[in-house]
């Protein structure tokens, strides 16, 4: 049974929907991509995961249905939503960004090593430790909210757009990271991307959404070689 | 013309109803009820304004006693001093307020909507002493008597005519308040379709937006502030005639309360909203005072508590409530629903022009 | 000069009851963006609590606790019952709903406890002290000491402690916050319960000085509007500052300036607000506010 | 519409009593509107919430008094009397609705005890317009007593002789610490601290008039607004100006901070107190937040409920026994034992009345026809007075001093009868 169930899911803003059902699954400690062109209803997705957004069918976590559950009860449960646009609080320092990463922890001796990881994966974030987060780069923020999900020591992290807007050497190193993440600590991650070769490489699995629905699913080696797939729905 | 009428949407027969019905009342109720209804339509007529101000620019005001008491101060101070007919001296109040709400709406432009709020509330608890200053204009403490006003020849006839009394003074300054509350209401209404009322309700929906496409926010904004205290001017002239005496203490902060839970009982940005506010917001402190105590199906420990406790409990618990159940006030439910049986009746969700029920989110 | 001293210290003195409500304004304006008009009446209510228990002879040193700490169950109660249903209302509907709790809350005390004013110990003596030749009372700098108290632990509360970050998080980025599993309500209702509780402090210090009767708060909300707005809205030190700036102010134009005199300093408070909001609307330490659209 | 019904009734009713009412013995006996065979309606408006309302008890125990009349001695003549009490929250625009509805709806007989200087000035002139008397309104504003009879400031065509007021006048007061500060005091340099209003400038104006060609020993007047937040500076300015002797010419909200200021500067002046905020209630208060309260002076003309020296006096027992009929009402309170006195007062005025039950005969008889010699709740000696040239019912009042818990009497009655021109 899948960490991540989303079964049927139909999710909108008002009378506009979006997904129009979306079915997809997150085996556990697997990178798993969501990949689509603007509008296809990847953010959404992510959204009515955490209770951002309403939606019907059913979506469940470890076996738990979220059904009607608030965003703070879901993330909770051990899910990481780094959102669009990273979710960086300027007005607060970086360390106090960090500490509301781990904030809901209670075990103390775990959460100091976790920040010694943190620091020695992302070294910017010691230095700036007591600057705003408004001081740090777009990348820095990058690694700065990756740093703060790895914190809250989840079984699942959903990333939206991780590489948006950065230069490809940091989006290499943030990558990295997030396969190291994963296999050393099994923190599964759904990653939706639009730079899908680097998300293909990544990931075991690969699902692509059109219009709100699943136009293609199957294992990321399957979809990297299948040239009619690249070219309508990834563009290289 | 016949056609014109027989067809005409069921709200303009609504409209002439009520008109009649003001216009007939004082030939069935006695000269001091009429001097009540007389109250009911200042307070329904400076409740239009905060109504226009609120409900149609988004700004808020909690001081708009203060205006009203600007108003009263300059009519008394017009009729005692200057010794003007008190047919002039109205309007003449109501235009001298509408320009200092005028002026004052000026730097109420740089204020957010919170900021415009805690600015008129300290003017309204500011207002008693700043009247009370300028002591030889205003009279003080003492404040100023305004001479009884007698009906001319003409009304007083037509009035015996049509009942067998003669008319008293109360029945004159009810029929007079009722003409100005007829001119500005129509005034009101006409502005609300004008392009000057969709400008403010541009603004109020959505200011940047509303900039973004033209509309002189700064100019609208001001206007509103203007009219409003224009019509808070005119009420507070025919208050000081009702009531035949100006002071500091006739213009409290329970004024701009009692105001405030007028527009909001009524609706905020809809037109027969003040009338049915007035209503309650004049009758609430009286009949809690008088008439639940006689009641004997209300428990005595409950007629007792509403009785002593003034009206304050009483207002301070239906604000509450309508914000949190009714955003858009009585008139707000009465064309929600109606507006939700249209479309049952005529399955089409059709909008008829002017009156445009609000989204329930602004207020 | 010796009078001009005078003057200044017991401004202070008047400055420190406005600066711990202008605190309590501050706290909700930072929890929710919203200025509760009921500040001042919760403060009123609060102290008549205080006294019931003194009444009843409990210890002025452990009803001043109790009474912070039932003050703080009160303002998350009303924050639950009244404010939560409308928490994602337009700021209008905020601002009516606050005053129709401010008019309930001063009803209600008015019937409950009636309107003849009541003493209210103090726990400084009367005695006075010379400073710089000035008379000032143990009760004026009691007040000063117990604002600055009470400042210093909501700045402790807020700047290093868990709850004050998640807190601060809430109030400035509610979605991000629930991501990170903060209960961003509950936050909203702790800011109400803090804010209850210093507002109270400030209803305790000036019922020995104004006695305490449900009409006490009215005025003093209006000079602590004035000294929030000074201080910049969204600033702690600047309410404390801008409440010891409007005390001063306003008792020096009382003396010295003729116009004003005895009867119009709420004026002054009023053309203070006015003022700052017109010229300089983020005050002495507030931040410019960059409105998102 | 059922009141119009209501009222109809109320007419025919009165129309058939005036007709058959030839029982009582007195030949042509005489009513008027709001009158019949067994009862008499008495209206008033008073602040029974808002700021006010600590004054609003007076009416609960001036009710209480009618009901002690209308028990023992069912009432005057045979006529139980009905006081209908509406709050009007001091607010003058509510006083002058709730009178037009007594008169014109409830048919009062008479207006009584009214409360509040503005709220009486705001229906003075609608009052004696239409001929309902306005009977010892609760103010002790000069103009009640000294203007009456003259013509209204607003309309000449209106003459107030329909409105008498009770207590003494302020300026009567002010003018007898102005004997008190003459005779005992020649060198005091005097500070006053008034409310800028006409109740705080009626008791100045009394101070200078009786000082009169020494009104120079005033050396500084401060005022404050009800609004004020505190009088600190007020009274920091009065102390730097050297006066010895301090005035309050202050509500009780604002004398008893007043008081605990001025031991708080450390000043320690003799202090003249007004009547309004004399009351034992207050003056605890006062003590128990640190005031000294040495050397304070005041005046009454009713005795005080607190005071031992009435416990065993016969109008103390009345008053014990006329205010159980109130509830709500705390017997220590001057307010009450006030309600008490001027209600005596007006039961006088409906037995002198007598058969001739008529407005016109109640009004000339309150208002040059009084004299009053034995009210119980009065400071014996105290007579309440009015004829055809002089209309202050009351102008003795008597010094008393401050013991630390009670009022002493000083001297004698002082009076100003015929000094307020």
């Amino acid at each position: 049974m899948a960490l991540l169930e989303l079964e049927e899911v139909r999710a909108g803003y008002g009378p506009t929907s979006v997904l129009h059902g979306v079915s997809l699954s997150v085996p556990e400690g697997q990178i798993v991509s969501l990949l689509g062109a603007n509008g296809a209803g990847k953010t959404t997705t992510l959204r009515s995961i955490t209770g951002g957004v309403q939606w019907t069918g059913d979506i469940r976590f470890a076996g738990r249905s979220l059904r009607r559950m608030h965003t703070e009860d879901v993330v909770r449960c051990g899910i990481a939503h780094v959102p669009e646009g990273r979710g960086i609080l300027t007005e607060l320092t970086v360390d106090e960004n960090l500490k509301l990463g781990s904030h809901l922890r209670r075990d103390g001796a775990a959460v100091r090593k976790d920040y010694d990881r943190v620091f020695e994966y992302f070294p910017v974030l010691r230095e700036r430790r007591r600057l705003s987060a408004s001081t740090l780069s777009g990348g820095e923020q990058q690694m700065l909210a990756l740093a703060r999900a790895f914190l809250t020591k989840p079984r699942l992290m959903l990333l939206d757009e991780p590489s948006l807007g950065l230069a490809p050497l940091i989006v290499r190193s943030i990558f990295e990271i997030i396969r190291t993440i994963n296999t050393e600590d099994q923190v599964a991650v759904l990653l939706v991307e639009q730079n899908a070769r680097l998300a293909l490489e990544m990931s075991s699995e690969a699902y692509v959404l059109e219009v709100g629905r699943v136009a293609v699913r199957g294992s990321s080696s399957e979809l990297t070689g299948n040239d009619a797939v690249r070219r309508s729905y990834l563009g290289y | 013309m016949l056609t014109r009428i027989r067809n005409s949407p069921p709200r303009y027969w609504l409209v002439v109803v009520v008109i009649l019905f003001f216009i007939g009342l004082p030939t069935v109720i006695s000269s001091f009820q009429a001097s009540e209804w007389a109250q009911v339509l200042v307070l329904a007529i400076a409740i239009m304004g905060l109504n226009i101000l609120v409900g149609y620019s988004g700004q808020i005001s909690l001081g708009h006693g203060a205006f009203m008491a600007i108003g009263a101060y300059t009519f008394a101070i017009l009729i005692h001093r200057y010794r003007m007919n008190y047919l002039v001296a109205i309007p003449l109040a109501g235009l001298l307020t509408g320009g200092i709400g005028f002026l004052f709406g000026v730097p109420a432009l740089r204020l957010s909507a919170l900021y415009l709020a805690l600015a008129t509330f300290a003017l309204a608890v500011v207002t008693p002493s700043l009247i009370k200053r300028p002591a030889e204009l205003t009279g003080g403490v003492q404040g100023i008597i305004l001479p009884p006003v007698d009906p001319p020849p003409a009304a007083g006839a037509a009035f015996t005519a049509l009942t067998g009394t003669p008319m008293t003074s109360d029945q004159w300054i009810y029929y007079l308040t009722l003409a100005f509350a007829l001119v500005l209401f129509w005034l009101a209404w006409n502005l609300v379709r004008h392009r000057a009322g969709r400008a403010m309700r541009a603004v109020r929906d959505g200011e940047v937006a509303a900039a973004a496409s033209g509309v002189n926010i700064a100019g609208y904004k001001t206007l509103a502030f203007g009219i409003s205290a224009l019509y808070a001017g005119i009420a507070g002239a025919l208050f000081g005639l009702a009531v035949g005496f100006v002071s500091p203490d006739t213009f409290p902060v329970s004024l701009s309360i009692q105001l405030l839970v007028g527009a909001v009982v009524g609706g905020l940005a809809s037109i027969p909203g003040p009338l049915i506010g007035a209503i309650f917001a004049y009758f609430l402190p009286i009949e809690s005072n008088q008439w639940v105590p006689a009641q004997t199906w209300i428990p005595s420990q409950i007629a007792s508590t509403v009785e002593k406790a003034g009206p304050a409990v009483t207002y301070g618990v239906v604000l509450i409530l309508i914000m949190i159940f009714a955003p858009n006030g009585v008139v707000g439910l009465v064309t929600a629903g109606y507006a939700r049986l249209r479309r049952r009746l005529r399955g089409a969700a059709d909008r008829e022009n002017g009156q445009m029920p609000p989204d329930p989110q602004t207020v | 000069m010796q009078e001009l001293l005078q003057q200044v210290v017991s401004g202070i003195a008047t400055g420190g009851i406005f600066a711990s409500l202008a605190l309590a304004l501050v706290l909700i304006y930072n929890a929710m963006g919203l200025v509760n008009f009921a500040q001042g009446e919760m403060a009123m209510l609060a102290t008549f609590v205080a006294l019931a228990l003194i009444d009843h002879g409990m210890n002025y040193w452990i009803a001043f606790p109790v009474t912070l700490v039932i003050a703080f169950a009160g303002g998350i109660a009303i924050e639950r019952v009244v404010i939560r249903p409308v928490e994602r209302a337009p700021i209008l509907t905020l601002v009516i709903v606050t005053l129709g709790l401010a008019t309930l809350i001063n009803g209600l005390a008015g019937f409950i406890f009636g309107y003849v004013p009541r003493a209210f110990p103090s726990p400084f003596p009367v005695q006075t002290v010379n400073i710089l030749g000035a008379l000032a009372s143990y009760q004026d700098l009691g007040v000063i000491a117990v604002s600055a108290v009470v400042l210093l632990a909501i700045y402790l509360l807020l700047q290093h402690t868990t709850v004050g970050l998640t807190m601060r998080a809430a109030a400035h980025h509610p979605e991000a916050s629930r991501l990170l599993g903060v209960r961003v309500s509950w936050m909203l209702a702790l800011g109400w319960g803090l804010a209850s509780a210093v507002g109270s402090v400030s209803g305790i210090m000036v019922a020995p000085i104004l006695l305490l009767q449900p009409n006490m708060m009215q005025t003093i909300i209006i000079y602590a509007f004035a000294a929030a707005v000074l201080g910049g809205i969204e600033s702690p030190i600047g309410a404390v500052v801008g409440g010891v700036i409007v005390g001063v102010t306003v008792n020096l134009a009382g003396v010295y300036l003729p116009f004003v005199g005895g009867d119009l300093q709420l004026a002054v408070a009023l053309a203070i607000i006015v003022g700052v909001l017109v010229l300089k609307p983020n005050g002495l330490f507030g931040r410019p506010s960059v409105r998102r659209v | 519409m059922t009141k119009t019904g209501s009222r109809i009734a109320a007419i025919a009713a009165f129309l058939v009593a005036l007709a058959a009412c030839g029982g009582s013995s007195t030949p042509t006996a005489q009513t008027d509107v709001g009158v019949t065979s067994n009862s008499i309606l008495l209206g008033n408006t008073i602040a029974q919430s808002g700021p006010a309302a600590a004054y609003g008890t007076i009416a609960n125990a001036e009710n209480a008094y009618f009901t002690y009349i209308n028990n023992t001695q069912g009432g005057v003549n045979g006529r139980k009397i009905n006081f209908k009490v509406l709050d009007d929250g001091y607010n003058p625009a509510n006083t002058v609705t709730l009178t037009k509805q007594l008169v014109e709806q409830d048919q009062v007989f008479a207006m009584f005890s009214g409360l509040g200087t503005q709220a009486q000035t705001a229906v003075r002139d609608y009052l004696n317009s239409k001929k309902v008397p306005q009977l010892f309104v609760a103010t002790g504003a000069t103009t009640f007593m000294l203007d009456y009879g003259k013509p209204s400031t607003a309309d000449a065509s209106i003459k107030w002789n329909y409105s008498i007021g009770w207590q003494p006048p302020y300026q009567g007061e002010a003018r007898i610490y102005a004997k008190d500060i003459l005779a005992n005091h020649a060198g005091a340099k005097i500070g006053v601290l008034y409310q800028n209003d006409d109740y705080g400038q009626d008791y100045l104006k009394g101070l200078k008039d009786g000082l009169g060609s020494n009104a120079s020993m005033i050396v500084d007047a401060e005022s404050y607004d009800v609004t004020a937040a505190s009088t600190v500076s007020q009274l920091v300015k009065l102390k730097a100006s050297g006066a010895d002797t301090l005035f309050l010419f202050t509500t009780p909200g604002f004398t008893i901070p007043a008081l605990v200021t001025v031991t708080k500067l450390g000043w320690a002046p003799a202090i003249y107190l007004n009547s309004v905020s004399n009351p034992q209630v207050y003056m605890g208060i006062a003590a128990k937040n640190g005031a000294a309260l040495k050397n304070v002076t005041s005046v009454g003309y009713i005795k005080d409920p607190t005071d031992p020296r009435w416990a065993s006096d016969a109008g103390m027992q009345l008053y014990k026994t006329v205010i159980a009929n109130c509830t709500t009402c705390n017997v220590n309170d001057g307010f009450n034992i006030y309600g008490a006195a001027v209600a005596w007062t007006m039961v006088d005025v409906l037995k002198q009345a007598g058969s001739n039950m008529t407005r016109a005969n109640v009004v000339s008889i309150a208002t040059s026809g009084l004299n009053e010699t034995n009210n119980p709740f009065l400071l014996p000696g105290v007579v309440v007075k009015t004829t055809s040239s002089d209309h202050f019912p009351i102008t003795q009042e008597q010094v008393i001093t401050w013991n630390g818990t009670g009022w002493t009497l000083q001297g004698s009655l002082i009076d100003e009868r015929g000094t307020i021109k």
